[in-house]
């Protein structure tokens, strides 16, 4: 481990001073934090049926074992001074020739940091879960290797250096969890998912990769202290700065499942529901946002793609938020709710450095809160014999109370509910996108509001059905449920996420520590002038909340709910509204008018036939353009001779033709 | 050429000697037409003809551009023994085979038409237009003392290495030849007296000298076989009528060999005589169908994947079925269209018929 | 230079023999030789002696000539009357090329495959469907002229990119080509297969080469002289009627094409790796692609580096085309040869792209990536042939549904191979396409780039789709049996795996040399 | 008469010889064609070494003779081979691999 060269590089002349310090210590030892799932995953994997009886306890210890040595760098970086918390650990040299640096090596700074606490800490969570949740597959080693190399991805894609290793996590967390949302391939419909998964994130990924090309053909390296040293000090044009920030960004849409690439995520919850707590809520799907910070330096240069993250943000908020409401599928209403709330911390981060901190500050209550969510949702789809129709549901909350009530904090942080995560999160977001002043503030900042009660619309409703109201199932007959609690293996977890989700809110935004913790990283954020006042701003937000949880309230639970979705001509809310005036007054209502209502339908049917269709179409296209082209290959050597004589004379032809011109 | 010289004395020529000119023009068409007829005759052994004659008349220009050595090393080596040996394969593969006038890849002609003529013109305008202006250096100065010598010298000089580089490839040709040609012989030499034993001994034999080609049957006895022109069995093309591929190529199977193939497949063939038994009916592109159940047919088109299995033959481990030499499976596989054979294997992936 | 005045005393005077330095052209001449005892050998040892004999000689032959090579680096001249030059990039491909082909050997020599041991014919002259066809399938023999035909090969190969001079090319294309046209046609198994790819193979390359020759008449016709130095002296001489030049660049680029099977004279490729055997077809995708761009490096650098805006456009649209092609066809392949040849279309393609830059980085991409190719292709080959039924080798895609489960080793490492292809980071893949990417963007060839990595997704896909199919589908119930004990295509499947590892990990050392050649540059 | 006439004669020929190559089933005669083609380049190489007035043309044409023995042999070689397996010499008929 040589001393790192980035100090060099960036103090070359008009490279912006951008200091990492060689990590010493018991940070020289970072690597190991990816090291140690790699290994568990490389055990479980090469060791066969051997390791089966074994295979979850070692899965679960590698992780463990990571996040226990995250908590100790944590530990240790709270000990050292706030500009002394970038450590850079150069690993090796790639490829380095004269215009040709790549060096490959580890960044443990105060935003990878948090990462690694969050993708470990929930991690290991999960894994102690998925040991009850997976305990009657007969490939739980598998599963466990499966995640085992989705945490050394991501642990890689959080913690390199430079822009390639994020790209070789990038892509490696891609495939895995390809493998995981596979992982029942006797489901057709996972082998689909699956398939759409890795179309969508193709799509991204060409972007991320062209955006590297771009940043190397211009910088001469994909290190992040060049990259952003270039990038502050104004040597990378104007133009192709907002290239590389607009391919950084469809990058970060393909994984994080934003607009427009919003549909695989919904459906990979076809994987395990671990998964979809790990992966699909928690970690994976920040890595855009986590993304989007990260090139911060970058995004300060380029105004224009900035304004595509809030665009984006904002759009997402709303059609997460709408489709959400359409779903009767637990886990789908979740996963559209995740979209939508990462659409919140796009939002954020699209809002600039005041808003970096308040995006990663969501992002981590969100990985409680979801991650919690999701498990409680899979300890219900447990009891309920894989059932996962919310209208089949009903009354749980009596057989399952540990649940419920983790499952209801979950709600009530995501909800907004005062003193907890989401309510410090989201409403500071909500109040610094009204900050932003102007039109377009006070757009956002409604949008934003907007989706906060339309948020609280949903998952209500989506609690209601689930825990109370009548039981929509019997006991007895053909479809005979017998609810009951998980075992503690499941509840453990759930508990702890429960009161993560309760307190990490409160734990970030108290005194501004996450802040101030990020500040080096994220830039300072600068308190603008407030539109509103804080205190007007969280009781506005408290009550489109109210009032979306009210509609719910109203419609589902003083109302019974039909076990069965009405058909689409019935426009059950439309009726409902009609006859209902209070109803009417909540602001939830006019959105699920009508219009609300069609612009559900067009958003589902746009997520299911323009842009998975889109995608969809142009690999079909492709399939059947080769199909196609593979007749022209007739086996004749004849043809070939054509073929040839063909290219000989547009060879002749151009270059006469080039040099008459 | 005197003209010419004179000229080149002077420095250089723009215009070649009356005579020359008149050779040219005579010659020129005659080259040209011959080529043209090359590729459009039916017979091969025509085509060859006029390739020689294509040969000669270049070779002539050969001999008035001052390249005298060039010129009888055309008409000697190239002329003399490269056709030759051409024609000699010709006479091997049947010397009556001539190519059917109908095209049966669609837009091939068309498309030969038309890039060829566009080929044409993109080599010939240019080079019409860099002429203009142009002029010849002559070669007097460097044919001084006899253009052989110089060649010589040249080649032993300048050009040595290439002349050494070259001889790899007359190595290697000669390698080819007795790789693809030549057959050890196993198990040591066969004596006069056991080919006699086996030729009574074994069933199935035609002891009898075989007909000639274009012999019918004369009576029903097994000893005399029915042969066609083409030299198939009568009973082997009659099971496929008005199959192209014997309607094309009568001659292809007018060989010794192929005269000389027992009818019964699992009789050994003759003392080097090829064992293919089905005749042309199955090698021809167009035997689908009855033509393809020749001994091996069923088998080949029955395999697990098409082309695969029709080059692969019998399987060793398997025990040996009656008949299949890998020809025959093969000959099935090509009848039977191996697209078709496993075409629902990727859906959308080359379904249907080839041609 | 027959303008001589010596010349004119010619009859009296004796030949000055030339110099020829030979010491120079030792790792030419060392392969030259043993090709040339091989030829002995066959004739005079014994049938079971020359199974042994032959690739020991061959193989040793090639490590003698690497030496040679090795010793001879730095040397930057003109030899043998201007034919030849030895020069940085010329010793690096020929070492490149070396190497490939002592990996060839290993497969060739290969004789614990099944019963009867080895890809090579035991008689090709026995006719398939005749007496003794299904016996020749199980006998212990195989035609030996297949090492010395190779070392043909590969002298050819190695003048191909050492030749000063477009005459020397041109036969040395031939001394490269007519080898494996032979070799195609010798395939133990599937004989008709097997001899309809020598037939196109031999047909398709003897009309590329009529215009490559053309090319070298009408360089001829403009230069006065087939020295590519001096060719390059006359394109830059104001003044001349360049028609002839022109179409002299167009027709040997044709040629050139031809052999790197770049599109649209691509088609032979399938055709002819399926069918050749299995241990030729690795051969031909290594050797014959380095040699191939070796002088197609060189015309175009050398030759024709003062047209090079001129040669941009057209290298751009055949780049693209065969890119597209390769990458679109490989979609729907069902054998994994054929899909394998297409995907050595698309590498075609990147290469070309590489070259586009028409700069030194684009000279170094270009030679590292030939390098990294070579190995894993190689390699993958050399799988192929490991997974075999009572039929031969296994090449239908269905047959190797599930073979993820059955042999995880074999097929983990055809998926690492596969990814390499697929350019995947930390294989010898994203760094080669990395390396000529980069000299791409940086010979302002980026729309070409985007194109390359819009086809790189594309292939991706295939090779993913190889992976997918062998590790999550269940395995057939007859399916393919993997040979267990062949020691050689076990060690050029090791060889080559950690190659294309390493390379992708650590490609340093192998750069700076590329980078040391790319930077002395051509000799003219 | 200008000696390039020669030239143009041998594009001629050449053109001939690849339409050969494309219309004519028989493999010989293909075989044939290509031969012509060679034939044609030697034309050219013959008359550039006219109007060069060097030998070197001469020489290279010499050469492709000689190469064009070697590949005569080789390529009837394999055409036979085929023709003993299939009782055809028809270039159509060898179309096992395609697509």
């Amino acid at each position: 481990m040589r001393v790192d060269p980035v100090l060099l590089a960036a103090t070359e002349p008009g490279g912006h001073p951008i200091h990492y310090a060689a990590a010493s210590g018991v940070f020289s030892l970072s690597w190991l934090l990816i090291v140690l799932p790699l290994a568990g995953a490389a055990v479980l994997l090469l060791g066969g049926r051997r390791t089966d009886r074994v295979g979850h306890i070692i899965g679960t210890l590698a992780a463990g074992a990571s996040f226990v040595l995250g908590l100790v760098l944590f530990a240790t970086l709270l000990g050292r001074d706030g500009d002394d918390r970038a450590l850079s650990q150069h690993l090796y040299s790639w490829i380095p020739v004269n215009g040709f640096q790549v060096d490959a090596g580890l960044l443990v700074d105060q935003l990878s940091i948090v990462f690694v606490l969050l993708i470990t800490g929930v991690g290991t969570l999960i894994h102690i879960y998925s040991i009850g949740y997976m305990a009657h597959d007969p490939a739980r080693r598998k599963f466990f290797a499966y995640m085992n190399l989705f945490l050394a991805s991501m642990l890689l894609l959080v913690l390199g250096n430079n822009f390639l290793s994020l790209y070789a996590g990038w892509e490696l967390v891609g495939l895995s969890s390809y493998l995981l949302i596979k992982f029942w391939e006797d489901r057709p419909a996972a082998a689909t998912a699956a398939n759409k998964a890795f179309y969508m994130n193709r799509v991204g990924d060409v972007g991320l990769a062209l955006a590297i090309m771009f940043m190397f053909a211009t910088v001469g390296s994909t290190s992040y202290a060049d990259v952003f040293g270039a990038a502050a000090a104004g040597v990378i044009g104007y133009g192709t700065l907002t290239a590389i920030a607009l391919l950084l960004l469809l990058g970060a849409c393909g994984k994080s499942g934003q607009f427009p690439l919003q549909s695989w995520l919904p459906d990979a919850m076809e994987g395990p529901t671990p998964i979809s707590a790990l992966i699909h809520a928690a970690t994976m799907v920040t890595a855009g946002v986590y993304l989007i910070v990260r090139t911060g330096p970058i995004f300060d240069g380029t105004q224009a793609a900035r304004t595509v993250v809030v665009i984006i943000g904002a759009a997402t908020i709303l059609i997460g938020c709408i489709i959400g409401c359409a779903y009767d599928d637990i886990k789908k209403v979740l996963a559209y709710s995740t979209v939508s709330q990462i659409g919140y911390m796009f939002l954020a981060v699209g809002l600039g450095p005041a808003g970096y901190a308040l995006g990663i500050m969501h992002l981590l209550a969100h990985g409680f809160f979801k991650a919690g969510l999701f498990l409680g949702a899979g300890s219900v789809i447990h009891a309920m014999d894989d059932d996962q129709d919310l209208r089949r549901y009903g009354g749980l909350w009596r057989y399952m109370p540990i649940t419920w009530v983790t499952f209801g904090l979950g709600y009530l942080a995501i909800i907004g509910f005062p003193g907890l995560s989401g309510f410090f999160t989201k409403d500071r977001i909500i109040e610094t996108a009204f900050d932003k002043g102007g039109t377009s503030g006070y757009l956002l900042g409604s949008i934003a509001l907007l989706g906060a009660g339309i948020t609280a619309f949903y998952m209500t409703r989506l609690f209601l059905m689930t825990f109370h109201g009548k039981p929509r199932w019997s006991a007895e007959g053909p479809d005979a449920r017998h609810p009951h609690e998980a075992p503690v293996s499941m509840t453990g977890p759930m508990i702890v996420l429960a009161v993560g989700s309760v307190f990490a809110g409160g734990l970030f935004v108290l005194g501004h520590s996450l802040q101030d913790w990020l500040e080096p990283v994220a830039g300072e954020g600068v308190e603008g002038v407030h539109t509103f006042s804080p205190l007007v701003l969280t009781l506005l937000t408290l009550v489109v909340t109210a009032g979306g949880f009210a509609g719910a309230y109203l419609r589902y639970q003083l109302r019974p709910v039909e076990s069965v979705a009405r058909p689409d001509a019935e426009v059950s809310l439309v009726t409902f509204a009609a006859r209902h005036d209070l109803f009417a007054n909540t602001f939830n209502e006019t959105v699920a008018m009508r219009p609300g209502q069609y612009l559900t339908r067009f958003l589902v049917w746009l997520d299911l036939v323009g842009i998975d269709g889109l995608v969809r179409g142009s690999a079909a296209a492709i399939g059947g353009l080769s199909g196609r082209m593979r007749r022209l290959q007739t086996g004749f050597v004849r043809s070939y001779a054509l073929s040839m004589l063909g290219g000989a004379v547009l060879v002749v032809g151009a270059l006469l033709l080039v040099r008459a011109g | 050429m005197t003209h010419a010289t004179l000229l080149a004395a002077a420095g250089e020529i723009t215009s070649t000697s009356t005579g020359e000119a008149a050779v040219f023009w005579i010659l020129a068409p005659i080259a040209v037409l011959a080529a043209v007829g090359m590729v459009l005759v039916r017979s091969a052994v025509h085509c060859a003809l006029l390739l020689v004659a294509n040969l000669f008349c270049v070779a002539v220009f050969y001999l008035i551009q001052q390249a005298p050595f060039l010129g009888f090393v055309q008409i000697i080596v190239y002329a003399g023994a490269i056709m030759v040996l051409f024609l000699f394969v010709l006479m091997l593969v049947g010397v009556d085979s001539s190519d059917s006038l109908v095209e049966t890849i669609r837009g091939q002609r068309l498309g030969a038409a038309i890039f060829g003529l566009g080929f044409a013109g993109l080599l010939v305008f240019p080079i019409g237009s860099a002429i203009d202006g142009g002029s010849a250096k002559g070669l007097d100065a460097a044919n001084e003392g006899g253009n052989v010598q110089a060649i010589g010298r040249l080649l032993f000089s300048d050009y040595v290495f290439v002349f050494e580089a070259i001889s790899a490839l007359l190595v290697v040709a000669a390698i080819g030849t007795m790789v693809l040609g030549h057959r050890e012989r196993e198990g040591g030499r066969v004596s006069q007296r056991e080919w006699m034993r086996r030729r009574f001994t074994e069933p199935g034999r035609q002891v009898t000298p075989l007909p000639g080609p274009g012999v019918f049957a004369r009576h029903d006895s097994a000893d005399t076989l029915g042969l066609l022109p083409g030299g198939g069995r009568a009973s082997g093309i009659g099971g496929i009528p008005g199959v192209p591929g014997a309607a094309d190529e009568p001659g292809a199977a007018d060989l010794p060999g192929g005269r000389g193939a027992p009818d019964s497949p699992d009789t050994p063939g003759a003392p080097g005589a090829p064992g293919v038994s089905d005749g042309p009916g199955s090698a021809g592109p167009g035997s689908a169908g009855p033509g393809s159940a020749g001994p091996g047919g069923p088998r080949g088109s029955g395999g697990p994947d098409g082309p695969g299995t029709a080059g692969g033959g019998a399987t060793p481990g398997a025990p040996p079925p009656p008949a299949p030499t890998d020809g025959a499976a093969a000959d099935g596989a090509g009848g039977a269209d191996p697209v078709d054979a496993n075409g629902s294997a990727l859906a959308g992936a080359g379904k249907g018929d080839d041609r | 230079m027959s303008a001589d005045p010596t010349i004119l005393l010619a009859q009296t005077q004796k030949i000055t023999p030339p110099s020829i330095e030979y010491s120079s052209l030792s790792p030419l001449l060392i392969v030259f030789v043993v090709a040339l005892v091989g030829v002995l050998v066959d004739a005079f040892a014994t049938r079971g002696a020359r199974r042994v004999i032959q690739p020991v000689l061959a193989g040793g032959g090639f490590i003698a000539a690497l030496v040679a090579v090795a010793v001879l680096h730095g040397r930057h001249a003109v030899l043998a009357k201007g034919a030849v030059a030895i020069d940085a990039p010329t010793l690096f491909m020929q070492g490149t090329i070396l190497v490939f082909a002592l990996l060839s050997v290993l497969l060739v020599a290969e004789r614990q495959l099944d019963s009867s041991g080895g890809a090579i014919v035991a008689s090709a002259a026995i006719t398939p469907g005749s007496k003794g066809s299904t016996a020749q399938q199980t006998s212990a023999d195989m035609q030996t002229e297949a090492y010395p035909l190779m070392v043909f090969s590969v002298t050819g190969m190695m003048l191909f990119v050492a030749s000063n001079n477009l005459l020397v090319m041109f036969v040395a294309l031939e001394i490269l080509s007519l080898p494996l046209y032979l070799l195609a046609g010798l395939a133990r198994r599937r004989r008709l297969l097997s001899q309809e790819a020598a037939m196109k193979y031999f047909l398709l390359g003897a009309f590329s080469s009529a215009f490559f020759l053309y090319g070298v008449a009408f360089a001829y016709g403009f230069a006065g002289s087939v020295e590519l130095g001096k060719v390059a002296d006359a394109v830059g001489a104001v003044g001349k009627n360049d028609t002839y030049l022109y179409l002299s660049l167009a027709l040997l680029a044709v040629g050139l094409f031809f052999k790197i099977g770049a599109a649209p004279f691509h088609s032979w490729t399938p055709d002819v790796y399926q069918g050749s055997p299995t241990p030729v077809t690795a051969f031909m995708a290594a050797g014959t692609k380095v040699a191939a761009f070796g002088a197609l490096l060189r015309v175009f650098y050398v030759a024709f580096g003062g047209l090079r805006w001129d040669w941009r456009p057209v290298l751009w649209t055949v780049a693209i085309l065969t890119m597209v092609v390769g990458a679109v066809l490989a979609l729907t392949q069902r054998d994994i040869k054929r899909m394998l040849a297409y995907s050595a279309v698309a590498h075609a393609g990147f290469l070309l792209v590489g070259l586009a830059g028409t700069n030194t980085d684009g000279l170094r991409g270009s030679m590292f990536y030939l390098v990294t190719y070579g190995f894993t292709t190689i390699a993958a080959f050399a799988v192929v042939s490991l997974v075999r039924t009572s039929d031969g080798e296994a090449s239908d895609l269905s047959q190797w549904r599930g073979l993820g489960r059955t042999s995880p080793l074999l097929a983990g490492t055809f998926s690492f191979l596969l990814l390499a292809l697929a350019g995947i980071p930390l294989t010898s893949g994203f760094t080669g396409k990395f390396a000529v990417f980069q000299a791409a963007i940086e010979g302002d060839a980026t729309p070409l780039v985007v194109v390359a990595l819009v086809c790189s997704a594309i292939a991706a896909f295939f090779y993913v789709r190889v992976i997918v199919l062998m590790f999550f589908s269940e395995p057939l119930a007859e399916g393919p049996v993997v040979v267990t004990r062949p020691t050689l295509t076990f060690a050029t499947v090791g060889i080559g795996t950690v190659a294309t590892l390493v390379l992708g990990v650590a490609p340093q050392p192998l750069l700076d040399l590329a980078n040391t050649a790319a930077t002395s540059g051509f000799v003219r | 008469m200008n000696p390039a006439n020669y030239l143009i004669l041998s594009a001629l020929l050449f053109s001939i010889g690849t339409v050969g190559v494309l219309v004519r089933r028989n493999a010989i005669v293909v075989f044939m064609s290509i031969e012509l083609m060679l034939n044609a380049v030697n034309l050219t190489l013959v008359t550039f070494s006219r109007i060069n007035g060097t030998l070197d043309g001469q020489i290279m044409a010499f050469f492709v003779m000689v190469v064009a023995a070697a590949e005569v042999v080789i390529g009837l070689a394999i055409i036979l081979s085929i023709f003993r397996t299939r009782r055809s010499a028809s270039v159509d008929d060898v179309n096992l691999l395609k697509y």
